[in-house]
């Protein structure tokens, strides 16, 4: 039982709102991962749920119980700091096993604990090191490890992974999926800005959105299932967020909607799009959103000029301007042949383009893009 | 106005998390800072209080018991304090002395702790001489140093002579135009090490990764000085200075040595002295050091004030 | 019983101290603690006040100064009553200065008194008699001063002292003015200040005309030992001193031993009159002693004549005793005491027992307007003036009363 | 290989009238302490005949061996308890933030800001009270009036510099406050831990005003009443050779205590902690 | 001119040899990306050429002259720390504009540059802030803006962008592009774990390998253009580096081997590949490669069962349980309907095979997968 529950939790710095108005509750045994843009307040909301911060009003609640009063050392939480915050006198060995003395575990228990671990994160041959002669990476493996020694209730990781080369993170991803499984119970809080990580380890994926404005909307722009975010992002600024590189969006005009969807115009173009604009009035303003792997290229009404492209080995991303709109619309291509200045004839399928209303909300999909993996299957 | 007052008096949730969390935090504070508290309490409190107690009282030191309470008359009346010019000439000798010799200890200690950060197969030899003047007793030093100033057999006149820079020995400690400078100088030598210390912990304390960025960045050595070490070190410099301003306004034992109860170098401490034990007058001497203390701590008030505006602004 | 005892601090003082006072526990049967206290005269008194002042008994006997009765005569046992007429045989002039409002705080143990140091061969090069007046004294010493820096030695000068601001300019300055019979600051008899008279200006007067002349600028800045430097250096051919610097003069490795003259201090002008400050040593039995009585007889044995040749004999100390100054063996140790006797038995004594306990404040004022005028930051006329009114206003209704 | 730079340069330039005006008078005391009698009064620098005898003098005369010992343990003491005592107390002042952080502040500076003269007889009465007069309790005691505030604001000064994310991590793993203090910060704090200590050592090492009057019997005295107890045949000679032999005596332990403790003033102590 | 020059550089820690044998020249105007495992020596590299430390042997020179002796501020470059190295006690625009100060340049061109950067990397709120109150991805901004308002003859950037989000990073990316070309002929050593931005930022890449088995071979596995890495990797480590999920090895055994490729066995299967391995004795024992986006699923001769499933939204990844070893093989599926359990036909297309030889050398490739963008169109 370690379910994490924060009830409108609001947190401000001076005069500064950071966050607002967080409702949310991680289950036990769920992986959480928050995203966001930089600076919207992931590091801080952990270090609201470690205890390290007092909210600015709000409750959190560990196991049920209310832990706002309870000191950091209380909660069972261990936490990875996104700036590592490791010993500096003390070795990589002593760094992890600190946390231990304190479990009062066993002598062996301990060291077994800290080898197994540093094994697992490939510290092995620099347990006698200190801090200050590792890399990088090395310093925030030992961050890691440090954290998954205490087997706690609740895993706070701040970007655990961020300055892993990419076979290394894969490992390490999979490493901490499997101590989270092996924990069992243990719920998980993960920050990353890594969209992979983020869809490969999520349970659950919170998406918060930065408090520039100020405007009383809450911090947290959209809770849920990684594919649910994907396919049915609840506005522009969560569809423009989630993938990478990030949806494409056309300004457009409605011109018609029934039942079975819409059709909009832009730049002069008719598109018509699987969604629900029943309650808007015709000619209202819509923006239209279609993923860079959606555009089908090769065949269509439509025409772009490659302006740019970037080659990725297995794929490329192609720049096409076109007359939909002044910025140019990124598609993937497969192993493209096409060269800078070609111009390619593609189509925006209907069921896959995305419609945005006038205040940015999202207009039901009439084609369910199912969230659940079961659903994806019978897709 | 009404409803606020109602609201922050009896808010939504009473025990906000904030309050709570950060309120047994202040209790651990508490009891953190109870040791240094009560010993300095148990230790200094009495005596302190006497000290103020025995201030309005014509108490002498030959016969406590008899004392009578006078008020204020120790400080304001006619043969109060205030109304000697000789407290007064006391004043302006300690604060003359305390600007000078704290503001030369700083340069020189500035510059001397430099010296000692400087990478070099010295260093560990270094940092023990220099630290030699502040580790010689007080009582010795100014005493070697009225010795070595002698202007018949003291050594400096001997070789200030032998060098041809004066052509006759100087009465460094008697001549009434000397004995000030010369006792700044002897403090200086004598406290330049404890600020070089101080200020070496400082400088080690400087992130290094700082210095790298400045490396990297073409930032030129002055600079990196004054924009980084500087800033970085200010607050253990204050911290330094703070408690040579207090040793240096209750200056006693040097002066004391070197030039006895002269009236061209008297300080404050001297005075004091001279009143609370050599006169025997408890009363009118505890007058003397509670204005003593009470100037000490309208000094560094104002200049912590002085000091924090200036880190604030910049 | 225990007694604790502080005489001296350590060295030669120490030493016979402790050999008298182990003596006497020997044939008496008690146990004594030598404790050591500093040497720093002003120390020692700041440590005996806080003691006593605290009306603790961790000191049952204690050695103090000349101008100190007066200063903690509150916390003294009177000691008339035990010493069964015996301070009859001492100086009469150490006795009254040590009995405060009929009290005898203290026994006399041994005397100082100033000297006149003088150069024995210098005079004899230059044909000089030893001076009898402080004038003869400037022209020799001038006459003298300047013959040696012509013949080579520039750091000679004719005459030192102890001019720095503390007690012992009181002590030279109190020896100029009565030799000019200025009198002793307080008079005595009346109790009120009698400073302000032109002896004493011309004393101060002559006093300062030596600076720079006769007498190093640096001399406002020395004590007995800077000045002893000096002349025993053979950079002088004067000096005022106290006993102790005989001894050193004639050790082996001194420049001047054996051309070292010993005289009382010259007269101010020939009507003027030869005049040594009184110095010296007295023991006391603190008040708040468990053993007060026994105390009073260690005393007693210490001061008795048989210790106090001895010390003179091995020491050098000066008895206080006047019959010891005509013993042989004495004298024979000391040649120079049969000549100094009626300097010792004329000094004169500091205006302590007058002025009580506020006889530092006295002092202080006094060296300061000393020191004033020697260091030209005032003149004589007005410092006395000066000093005179503060003395005044230090005692309204002059010392005696006070007291 | 590398160019020799401008502050190289100024360095070697700095440091012999460095070093010659702070160890001049040292070197004085050392020659003087080997000279005798009126080679005392010339203004040569070294002695002509080197002598021992003051040397043996100083020890011959007084327990002098007990007073260095005293001296140590009353200035270890000192040292112990104040920083002990003042590591607690910054971290509270220094990393908690509470009413009332700059009253105490103040509070602690101020016992430092009375003359010593002025609260000797109050403390000489609360040290008799409490039955500790000449022992070495006393001056331990005593001390700490001078050290403690020293000790505590030149911590909490560099205690504040810490990274807070250390303390954090550490409360996250479970320490407690002492935990954090003596694990985690004091390793971190070594260059002014034993910067302070040093100075504190020898401050409470050369103190004299309380150790002569709250101690009576040779065996209880320290150092620096020893050396004022050294006197001549008569009051007013002055044992010059005496106190310079011990002078150079007393200094030469602090020198190596110097020689240890300046390893710990080292820098990067906190390398690699934190990123940013 | 700014071309770098490394001549056999090593570098040590004490015994540890951590940089051996380093031989590369970064030309004028190059943007060369320095990836490798964490550990592996990236960090210390750039510090050798920033003059940071002192290399163990070898030259380094800059613009043709030597700079080993130089002192880093007479190097003209400038230089991202992993650790952001942020000057604690100024505020961000003092971070910034504190290495502009000794550069005489006017008080209002200072202003100006920063102000630009702070604009660029959306930093222009936080002016005022010391990097205390900013969070890690605002720090690391920093650390970027301090870098290229300097607009050095060289750039050296660590893992600038590992705290960013995803779309800031693109931003970010395309910023640091720009500048590059705004520059001119600046140099641009990068370091980075993110492969995207590897391949898409590089003219060149270096991949360099740990030297933990200390073995006296060189530091640097393989350099080249990013698309050449990708598809003609020189052994098995840069095969296995390059690309996310990693390349899939199957070890097999040498059938036999002629001009027009060659043939072996897994597990029984035998799979031909188009690789030249005349020069291998028969029999002899290869190891096939192959990435999860050239495996064909569908059709084809193999089967596999589905073991895992990760979904990214447009693609997922599926674990195939296969007979040809016994590490599952990952192949990349797009919007696959596939569910754990399925059993998945699949193909290994024979000109997407790599081959590796016992010492783990790539076989040459008899089909060109050419490495520039130009022979990229023509294929
Ligand atoms: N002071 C040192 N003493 C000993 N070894 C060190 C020291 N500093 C770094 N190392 C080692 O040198 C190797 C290279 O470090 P470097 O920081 O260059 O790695 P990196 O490639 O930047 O890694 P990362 O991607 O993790 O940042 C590492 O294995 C590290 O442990
Ligand atoms: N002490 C502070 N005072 C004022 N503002 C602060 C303070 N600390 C953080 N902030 C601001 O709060 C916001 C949230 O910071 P936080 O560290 O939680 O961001 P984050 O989501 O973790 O970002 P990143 O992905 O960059 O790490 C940031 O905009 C930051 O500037
Ligand atoms: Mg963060
Ligand atoms: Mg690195």
């Amino acid at each position: 039982m370690c379910q994490i529950r924060l009830e409108n939790i609001q947190k401000r710095f001076g005069d500064n709102p950071i966050l607002a108005d967080i409702d949310l509750t991680v289950e036990a045994g769920e992986f959480c991962v928050f995203i966001g843009p930089s600076g919207c307040g992931k590091s801080t909301l952990l270090r609201l749920i470690a205890g390290l911060d007092d909210a600015s009003a709000g409750d959190i609640h560990i196991d049920g119980a209310r832990v706002n009063d309870l000191a950091p050392a209380k909660r069972d939480v261990a936490m990875v700091f996104q700036s590592y915050a490791l010993y500096p006198h003390m070795t990589v060995y002593d760094n992890m096993a600190f946390g231990l003395r304190h479990l009062k575990l066993g002598h062996d228990e301990i060291d077994r604990r800290v080898r197994a671990a540093a094994e697992s994160l490939h510290l092995a041959p620099l347990l006698e090191r200190k801090p200050g002669a590792l890399s990088g990476g090395q310093r925030q493996r030992v961050a890691i490890g440090r954290a998954i020694v205490r087997q706690p209730k609740v895993f706070l990781f701040d970007e655990p992974l961020s300055n892993l080369d990419a076979s290394l993170r894969v490992k390490t991803r999979v490493e901490i999926a499997r101590l989270h499984r092996a924990l069992g119970r243990a719920s998980m809080i993960y920050v990353t800005h890594d969209q992979v990580e983020a869809m490969t380890l999520a349970d659950k994926i919170v998406l918060l959105k930065p408090l520039a404005g100020q405007d009383g909307v809450p911090s947290i722009a959209q809770v849920g299932h990684p594919l649910e975010l994907y396919h049915n992002p609840r506005n522009r600024f969560v569809a423009g967020f989630i993938g990478s590189p990030s949806m494409n969006f056309i300004d457009a005009a409605l011109l018609n909607a029934n039942a079975e969807g819409l059709v909009c115009s832009a730049g002069g173009i008719s598109l018509p799009a699987a969604a629900d604009a029943t309650g808007l009035a015709s000619a209202s303003t819509v923006t239209l959103g279609i993923r860079p792997e959606h555009i089908v290229v090769g065949s269509g009404p439509l025409k772009g000029r490659v302006s740019h492209l970037e080659h990725l080995g297995e794929h490329s991303y192609a720049y096409l301007e076109t007359a939909l709109g002044t910025t140019p619309l990124v598609a993937k291509l497969s192993e493209s042949s096409a060269q800078i200045g070609d111009t390619l004839t593609f189509s925006l399928p209907a069921p896959r383009l995305h419609v945005f209303d006038g205040a940015g909300d999202a207009l039901p999909r009439l084609q369910r893009h199912d969230a659940t993996p079961a659903a994806l299957a019978t897709h | 106005m009404t409803s606020q007052t109602l609201t922050s008096a009896a808010p939504a949730r009473p025990s906000t998390a904030e309050s709570s969390l950060q309120r047994s935090r202040q209790r651990m504070a508490w009891l953190l800072v109870a040791p240094a508290l009560v010993v300095l309490l148990a230790i200094a409190g009495l005596p302190l209080a006497r000290t103020l107690w025995l201030s309005l009282t014509d108490a002498q030191l030959s016969d406590l018991s008899t004392r009578q309470f006078v008020g204020l008359a120790n400080y304001i009346g006619d043969a109060g304090v205030l109304a000697d010019p000789e407290w007064w000439g006391a004043v302006k000798n300690t604060l003359w002395f305390s600007l000078l010799s704290v503001s030369l200890e700083t340069v020189l200690g500035l510059a001397v702790a430099l010296m000692l950060n400087h990478p070099s197969r010295l260093k560990t030899l270094l940092r023990a001489a220099v630290l030699v003047p502040w580790a010689i007793p007080t009582v010795v030093s100014a005493k070697m140093w009225t010795w070595m100033l002698h202007d018949q057999f003291g050594v400096i006149n001997a070789m200030l002579l032998a060098l041809g820079l004066i052509h006759q020995p100087l009465a460094w400690t008697a001549d009434p135009d000397l004995a000030f400078t010369t006792i700044v100088l002897v403090d200086v030598w004598k406290t330049t090490p404890f600020m070089a210390l101080l200020i070496l912990a400082a400088l080690q304390m400087v992130p290094s990764d700082c210095y790298e960025a400045a490396k990297v960045d073409g930032v030129p050595k002055w600079s990196v000085f004054l924009n980084i070490t500087l800033p970085l070190i200010t607050p253990a410099v204050l911290v330094a200075m703070i408690f040579r301003t207090l040793d240096a306004l209750r200056v006693f034992d040097l002066i004391y040595v070197m030039t006895s109860n002269s009236r061209t170098t008297k300080s404050m401490s001297v005075y004091v002295r001279e009143q609370l034990i050599d006169f025997q007058l408890a009363g009118y001497g505890s007058a003397a050091a509670t204005l003593l203390f009470l100037m000490i701590a309208l000094i560094t008030v104002s200049y912590m004030a002085l000091a924090r505006r200036r880190m604030e602004g910049h | 019983a225990t007694l604790k005892i502080s005489c001296g601090a350590v060295g030669q003082e120490l030493e016979l101290c402790k050999q008298s006072v182990a003596e006497w526990a020997r044939k008496t049967g008690n146990e004594v603690q030598v404790v050591a206290t500093p040497n720093d005269s002003n120390e020692r008194l700041a440590l005996y006040q806080q003691i006593l002042g605290s009306g603790s008994d961790k000191i049952d006997v204690m050695q103090i100064d000349v101008v100190w009765p007066g200063i903690l005569a509150s916390h003294l046992a009177d000691l008339k009553p035990l010493a069964g007429g015996a301070e009859k045989a001492h100086f009469a002039g150490i006795v009254a200065n040590n009995t405060v409002g009929g009290r005898l705080v203290a026994m006399p143990w041994f005397t100082d008194a100033g000297l006149l140091y003088y150069r024995k061969d210098l005079l004899a090069k230059y044909k000089l008699a030893p001076p009898k007046t402080w004038e003869e004294l400037a022209t020799a010493a001038k006459k003298v001063q300047d013959g040696e820096r012509a013949a080579g030695n520039d750091k000679m000068w004719g005459y030192v002292w102890q001019g720095r601001a503390y007690e012992g300019l009181s002590c030279d300055a109190l020896e100029w003015i009565v030799s000019y019979q200025g009198g002793s600051v307080i008079d005595s008899a009346s109790g009120k200040p009698s400073i302000n008279n032109p002896g004493a200006v011309k004393a101060l007067e002559t006093a300062a005309s030596w600076i720079g002349g006769i007498t190093p600028k640096a001399v406002l800045n020395y004590g007995e030992e800077e000045a002893r430097g000096v002349f025993q250096a053979g950079n002088a051919v004067f000096m005022r001193n106290w006993p102790y610097a005989w001894a050193l003069s004639q050790k082996a490795d001194s420049a001047v031993k054996d051309k070292v003259g010993v005289m009382a201090l010259p007269k101010g002008g020939t009507n003027g009159r030869n005049a040594a400050t009184l110095g010296g040593w007295q023991l006391a039995v603190s008040k708040y002693s468990k053993n007060q009585k026994l105390a009073a007889e260690l005393v007693m044995y210490l001061t008795s004549s048989e210790v106090q040749k001895q010390r003179a004999i091995q020491g050098a100390y000066n008895p206080t005793i006047g019959a010891l100054y005509s013993d042989k063996e004495v004298l024979q140790a000391n040649p120079f005491m049969g000549n100094l006797y009626t300097t010792f038995t004329s000094a004169i004594a500091r205006p302590s027992s007058v002025s009580g306990n506020r006889y530092n404040q006295v002092s202080n004022q006094f060296w300061n307007a000393t020191h004033d005028v020697l260091s030209g930051k005032s003149d004589a006329k007005s410092a006395l003036t000066a000093l005179n009114a503060s003395l005044k206003r230090l005692a309204p209704a002059g010392f005696v009363a006070a007291k | 290989m590398k160019r020799i730079e401008f502050t190289d340069v100024l360095y070697w330039l700095a440091v012999p009238p460095v070093l010659g005006f702070a160890l001049f008078p040292f070197v004085y005391a050392i020659a003087s302490s080997f000279k005798q009698g009126n080679a005392l009064f010339s203004s040569d620098f070294w002695p002509k005949t080197w002598s021992l005898a003051n040397y043996a003098g100083v020890f011959a005369e007084q327990p002098f061996g007990q007073n260095l010992l005293n001296s140590v343990l009353v200035a270890g003491g000192v040292v112990a308890l104040s920083l002990t005592v003042s590591l607690l107390a910054a971290y509270a002042l220094g990393r908690v933030s509470f009413r009332g952080r700059g009253v105490l502040m103040m509070t602690i500076l101020g016992v430092s800001m009375f003359p010593q003269v002025a609260i000797l007889s109050g403390l000489f009465e609360l040290i008799s009270a409490l039955g500790l007069y000449d022992s070495l309790w006393a001056l331990v005691l005593s001390d700490l009036i001078f050290t403690l505030p020293f000790t505590v604001w030149v911590l909490v000064t560099f205690m504040r510099e810490l990274p807070k994310e250390l303390e954090e991590a550490a409360l996250m793993d479970g320490a407690g406050v002492l935990t954090v203090i003596f694990r985690i910060f004091l390793p971190l704090l070594w260059p002014a831990v034993a910067a302070t200590s040093l100075l504190a050592f020898i401050a409470a090492w050369n103190e004299f005003l309380f150790a002569l009057t709250f101690t009576l019997s040779g065996e209880q005295r320290t150092v620096p009443v020893a050396i004022a107890l050294i006197s001549g045949a008569s009051s007013y000679e002055l044992p010059w050779g005496n106190i310079m032999a011990a002078s150079v005596i007393v200094t030469l332990p602090l020198i190596a205590l110097v020689l240890i403790f300046q390893r710990h003033i080292v820098s990067g102590l906190t390398a690699g902690a934190v990123k940013g």
